[in-house]
């Protein structure tokens, strides 16, 4: 089959992949920092600024603006709330470069963010942060976020490949350095092969083959499939953030999954289960207030006890406090419930915890630089900013301040590249073959198998996992993994086909879903976002490890390595004596 | 297709006739009561330098103002476009303001 | 025939600025045309001015300076949209313009008969 | 049209359907073909079109990626008006269980529900749509009184998605092709309100030229359909404005 398609190639210097925070930063500085006549590309699976999670942020950006609030503080409160697991000198620069970076985006790019009477930034804090730091747009953060910096790229004279999407790296002949991306134009449905000196991996993870999940449909985790495939390491692949209240609607509608915003619980709103009693304060003392983590884990033993609603879920209540206030109070929410037919002011809605953000990716230094010589990663397709837990407003200071990163990086290093390299031509025809492997077999429905897999990652790799639990995990995976390389798509005609995509979209899920088992099987304690019903003590700080993985041969292995205390100890601050535990009032 | 320029053209044309359209129509009301006659019309109107700046005004003013209108809606139904819209437009005006100003030449002056 | 992403009070009133704008222009010359015969005519101006007792002219009449109030209301409208402060109410002016265009055509028929 | 029915995938009978015609073809032209979908109690149009292409006609092509309202990537005519597929429960639009999906109209058919944006993102550019800055990143942050008049002006329209319904509502859209559009206006709009922008002569000019604003016949499809309550054909008026002024002060 493979042979019947050409393969389009064409050169370029930079090429980045993905228009998230991080893609389309990276693009801006890239074209800020490169030397003049450095050709430009950004491709990406959507339109351009038009998918990816960037956009769909919405409580906001964390970044210390003085007020009391310092990095320092921003740094202790990341490291603390990844539970010591992340690299520090990544932390250290996610929370200083995002006070530069917020001022681009202000000053440069011309976002707006949300102002107090006087005129300065209004920040707020969210869970696990001891300062109000969160500078906002309203409830629609991301969509300012990435209409600005759309707009910022779209008027530049760079390359645009839409609708591309990456679907291998190709390394040189040696395997030392990356020559190029493959790419499917899927407006074509033909291959294209981009060579380039530096490329930037921002494809943004994602976690969608959980049941539940909010991620934006394009997001199928396919940078970091590739990336495995290449060879480069993983961390911390077992941290899957879920957020406790995602929108219940039942099994055949997109809405399931999506996020019902962290401040319902906040402003007082309750959550019921099937008998329409409390229960948050059987677990937690905090009762709905309680972080995340906790939040989701106590909703998942409701539903393990089955005192759940109609579609398996628990309610989320807010008329209480007044139908009219919740109206005024979340408008954006309350509309968006209406919508698909809810209401959220003076009924109940029907929530379960989804999987919202992947804090695991790809090892990188704190400039972005991979294993391998001339790809970078950024935003949520890099591990280690985040370790167990990545704290709300954290995320797209990530994406953003990386991003940028990358951009200058790539810029600078450039100039040291001489000539494009050339691909390894086996890899290349390899990864064709993969990719046509379902054209020449029997057209069978894909979204039912990926439904399975999304049943047995939410039931055996979920929110509360054990051994047992996880080796089943890993049996069931690789069982859906064989049964999708049966399963055929109608090639007839490859222009726009969604289809073909979806099977490309699970061959990606169930690669990584296996790696994120066997990571959480490494793991034998709980920490942040993963939690062992075999090891619930998080274990000495002292002692903390992170997961590695990698493909060797067929097989993935996982190993440990300690974390790096580089600029503070477990049990020690970097903040001045004296400073208060927290500025943000309780309330 | 309609800049600035054209689109000021017709909005000020607009409003000069719209003064003189409402002085139109009251005439009108007022001289409709008791039937209309050539002979009564030219009465009214014959050897007035008032009546003839009046009417002279709406028709320079609704020349310019009908054209730029056609033009619009010639573009935008059948995608008229360039010289020949431009061409259009001109004559639209020429044409209307030739016929007008020998109306009003007609009833005022003569 | 109305598309249903046009079936709103505010494209009606674009339809119905457009359509009169237009008949008035096609209107025009001929009006033009009429009172330039008393130059060189009177007596067949007065034959069509005769004309004007028929009822069907008068009818045809009234929808002439029907369409002249209507464009004439809607354009003000229009101006008043584009050049005055904001209203949020342009649903009521446009349903105004159309009311106050009938009320003068009215009139106008009314003296007439 | 030809009817896939879906008897043979064996779904019990007793359950409600609804008759979807789904516009297939690409640039070149194309019709509608018909569908039985299985009705459920929460069932937006997008999930109706992906249940088709997930069950029934594996070739259906379209677009969406946050399924939320937040990206605007899919946008489709659903029985002749502009709309937000994702956010669209089909209870609000079914008429006799039926229901016809279209591409977006005014922009070049991809294929089948999928259209190039690429000439609505053009104009936005073209209309000055971005930030023209006053400040670098080594300043500090301005502050901006979030009580101003021209700040309350200018959060009206922010929100936009740049989803497109507003340019496929517009007959003016339809019949002059250089006509820059609702969306793109309102931007400009904005940003000729935002005190931080130091562009205000540049966008005038942009709005001003051939397929500027004053194109625009207020016919107010774009406000009555734009899915997040924005008002553009108020932001036009605001540019018909502005340029107005600047033309009378010019000629002073
Ligand atoms: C609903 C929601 C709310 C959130 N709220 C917040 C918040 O309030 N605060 C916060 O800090 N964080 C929040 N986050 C997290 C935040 O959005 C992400 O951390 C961050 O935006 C990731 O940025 P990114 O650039 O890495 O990836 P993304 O923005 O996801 O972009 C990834 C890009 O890569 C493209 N892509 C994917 N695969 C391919 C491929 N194979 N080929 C080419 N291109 C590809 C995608 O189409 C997309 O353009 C939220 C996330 C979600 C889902
Ligand atoms: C009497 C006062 C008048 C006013 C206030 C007025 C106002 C306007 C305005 C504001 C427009 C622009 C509409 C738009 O762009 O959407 C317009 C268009 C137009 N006018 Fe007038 N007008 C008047 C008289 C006339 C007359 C007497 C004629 C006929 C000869 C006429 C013919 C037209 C035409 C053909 C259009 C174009 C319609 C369109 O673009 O849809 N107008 N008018
Ligand atoms: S103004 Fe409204 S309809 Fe138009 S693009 Fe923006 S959000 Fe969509
Ligand atoms: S629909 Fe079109 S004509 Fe103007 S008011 Fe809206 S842009
Ligand atoms: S899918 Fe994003 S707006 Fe509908």
């Amino acid at each position: 089959m493979s042979s019947n398609h050409g393969i389009e190639r064409h050169d370029t210097d930079i090429l980045i992949l993905g228009t998230g925070g991080a893609g389309l930063f990276a693009a801006l500085h890239a074209q800020q920092s490169a030397p003049a006549g450095t050709r430009i590309t950004i491709a990406v699976k959507g339109l351009i600024g038009k998918c990816g999670c960037t956009r769909m942020v919405q409580g906001g950006y964390n970044v210390a603006l003085g007020g009391g609030d310092t990095v320092e503080r921003h740094f202790m409160d990341t490291i603390v709330g990844g539970k010591w697991l992340p690299d520090q000198d990544m932390a250290w620069k996610l929370c200083e470069q995002a006070v530069v970076r917020v001022r681009e985006l202000e000053n440069e790019v011309g976002c707006f963010f949300d102002r107090n009477a006087d005129g300065t930034l209004h920040q707020k804090a969210f869970a696990g942060q001891t300062a109000d730091r969160t500078v906002h747009k309203g409830d629609l953060t991301g969509i300012e976020i990435i209409n600005r910096l759309m707009e910022q790229i779209l008027s530049r004279p760079l390359e645009k490949l839409q609708e591309h999407r990456a679907i291998g790296l190709i390394p040189t002949r040696d395997g030392a350095s990356l020559a190029g991306v493959l790419f499917i134009d899927m407006r074509s449905g033909r291959f294209r092969f981009v060579r380039a000196k530096t490329v930037l991996m921002a494809t943004g993870g994602g976690p969608t083959m959980y049941k539940f999940h909010t991620p934006s449909g394009d997001k199928t985790m396919d940078g970091l499939a590739m990336a495995l495939r290449a060879g480069l390491s993983l961390r911390d692949m077992e941290m899957v953030q879920f957020h406790p209240t995602g929108l219940l609607a039942g099994e055949h509608t997109k809405m399931t999954g999506t996020v019902l915003e962290e401040g319902l619980r906040g402003a007082g709103g309750q959550l019921l289960n099937g008998a329409d009693q409390r229960f948050m304060f059987d677990y937690d003392a905090q009762g709905e207030r309680a972080t995340r983590d906790v939040v989701s884990r106590s909703i998942y033993a409701e539903m393990r006890k089955s005192n759940v609603t109609e579609n398996g879920g628990v309610f989320i209540s807010m008329s209480h406090l007044g139908p009219e206030n919740v109206r005024r109070k979340f408008p954006g929410m309350v509309k968006r419930c209406a919508d698909s037919g809810f209401d959220l002011a003076a009924g109940k809605v029907e929530v379960v915890p989804t999987a919202h953000y992947f804090m695991g990716g790809v090892v990188v230094d704190p400039d972005t630089r991979t294993e391998m010589e001339g790809l970078y990663v950024a935003g949520e397709d890099a591990g280690g900013a985040h370790g167990s837990n990545r704290l709300g407003g954290n995320g797209v200071a990530n994406s953003t301040v990386y991003g940028g990163v990358a951009g200058d990086v790539m810029g600078a290093d450039i100039r040291k590249m001489g000539a494009l390299r050339d691909p390894d031509e086996t890899v290349l025809n390899r990864e064709v073959e993969r990719a046509c492997h379902p054209l020449s077999r029997k057209p069978a429905r894909i979204q039912e198998l990926r439904k399975t897999l999304q049943d047995v990652m939410w039931e055996d790799v979920g929110v509360m996992r054990t051994a047992p639990g996880m080796e089943r995990g890993v049996r069931r995976v690789g069982e859906i993994s064989s049964e999708l390389m049966e399963l055929g798509v109608d090639g007839s005609n490859l222009a726009f086909n969604l289809t073909w995509h979806d099977w490309l979209n699970l061959r990606s899920l169930c690669d990584v879903s296996e790696v994120v088992a066997k990571a959480g099987l490494a793991r034998e304690n709980s920490r942040g976002a993963h939690f062992r019903e075999d090891f619930p003590e998080a274990g000495a700080m002292e002692d903390s490890y992170f997961t590695v993985a990698r493909k060797r041969g067929n097989d993935v292995e996982v190993g440990r390595e300690d974390v790096r205390f580089t600029i503070v100890r477990p049990g020690e601050t970097i903040l001045p004596e004296g400073e208060p535990e927290t500025l943000v009032e309780a309330g | 297709m309609l800049d600035m320029r054209l689109y000021m053209l017709q909005r000020i044309t607009a409003l000069i006739m719209a003064p003189l359209t409402l002085g139109h129509i009251a005439v009108m009301i007022y001289a409709i009561q008791d039937g209309l006659t050539a002979a009564e019309i030219l009465g009214r109107t014959q050897g007035s330098l008032a009546w003839f700046l009046f009417y002279g005004l709406f028709v320079v003013a609704v020349s310019i103002h009908a054209a730029i209108g056609l033009r619009v809606i010639l573009h935008e139904t059948l995608g008229v476009k360039g010289a020949a819209l431009r061409l259009f437009t001109w004559g639209v005006g020429l044409v209307l303001l030739a016929m007008g100003g020998r109306a009003v030449w007609a009833v005022t002056v003569l | 025939m109305i598309r249903p992403h046009r079936s709103h009070p505010l494209w009606f009133a674009f339809a119905l600025h457009r359509v009169s704008g237009l008949g008035l222009a096609l209107f025009l010359p001929a009006h033009f045309y009429l009172l330039s015969l008393a130059l060189t005519d009177p007596v067949s101006l007065d034959s069509y001015l005769a004309l004007a007792e028929n009822p069907l002219v008068k009818v045809a009449e009234f929808g002439l300076v029907f369409l002249l109030a209507v464009h004439f209301f809607g354009g003000l409208r229009l101006i008043a949209l584009e050049w005055l402060p904001w209203s949020g109410r342009q649903k009521s002016l446009a349903a105004g313009a159309v009311a106050a265009a009938f009320f003068v055509s009215g009139t106008f028929f009314l003296q007439a008969v | 049209m030809f009817c896939h029915g879906d008897w043979s995938t064996g779904l019990s009978l007793e359950r409600e359907e609804l008759e979807v015609a789904i516009w297939r073809g690409d640039a070149t032209g194309g019709g509608f073909e018909a569908f039985r979908v299985p009705a459920q109690d929460s069932q937006t149009v997008l999930d109706v079109v992906a249940w088709v292409q997930q069950n029934e006609d594996p070739t259906l092509s379209y677009r969406f990626a946050c399924r939320v309202g937040m990206c605007g990537s899919c946008a489709m005519m659903v029985n002749g008006v502009p709309r937000w597929t994702c956010r669209t429960h089909v209870k609000k639009v079914l008429k006799d269980k039926k229901v016809t999906v279209a591409p977006l109209r005014n922009l070049p058919v991809i294929k089948d529900l999928a259209t190039d944006m690429d000439p609505f993102f053009d104009k936005w550019i073209k209309a000055a749509g971005v930030h023209h800055p006053s400040k670098t990143r080594d300043d500090p942050i301005e502050p901006v009184d979030p009580s101003s008049a021209t700040r309350l002006e200018a959060d009206t329209g922010i929100e936009c998605i740049n989803c497109s319904v507003c340019y496929a509502a517009c007959d003016t859209v339809t019949g002059n092709a250089e006509y820059l559009g609702p969306a793109a206006l309102q931007r400009a709009w904005t940003l000729y309100n935002d005190a931080k922008d130091a562009g205000q002569q540049t966008i005038l000019d942009a709005v001003a030229g051939n397929g500027g604003c004053h194109n625009c016949h207020s016919q107010g499809s774009c406000t009555l359909h734009c899915p997040n309550e924005l008002n553009p054909m108020k932001a036009i008026a605001g540019l018909k404005r502005a340029t107005a002024a600047s033309f009378f002060k010019k000629r002073k």
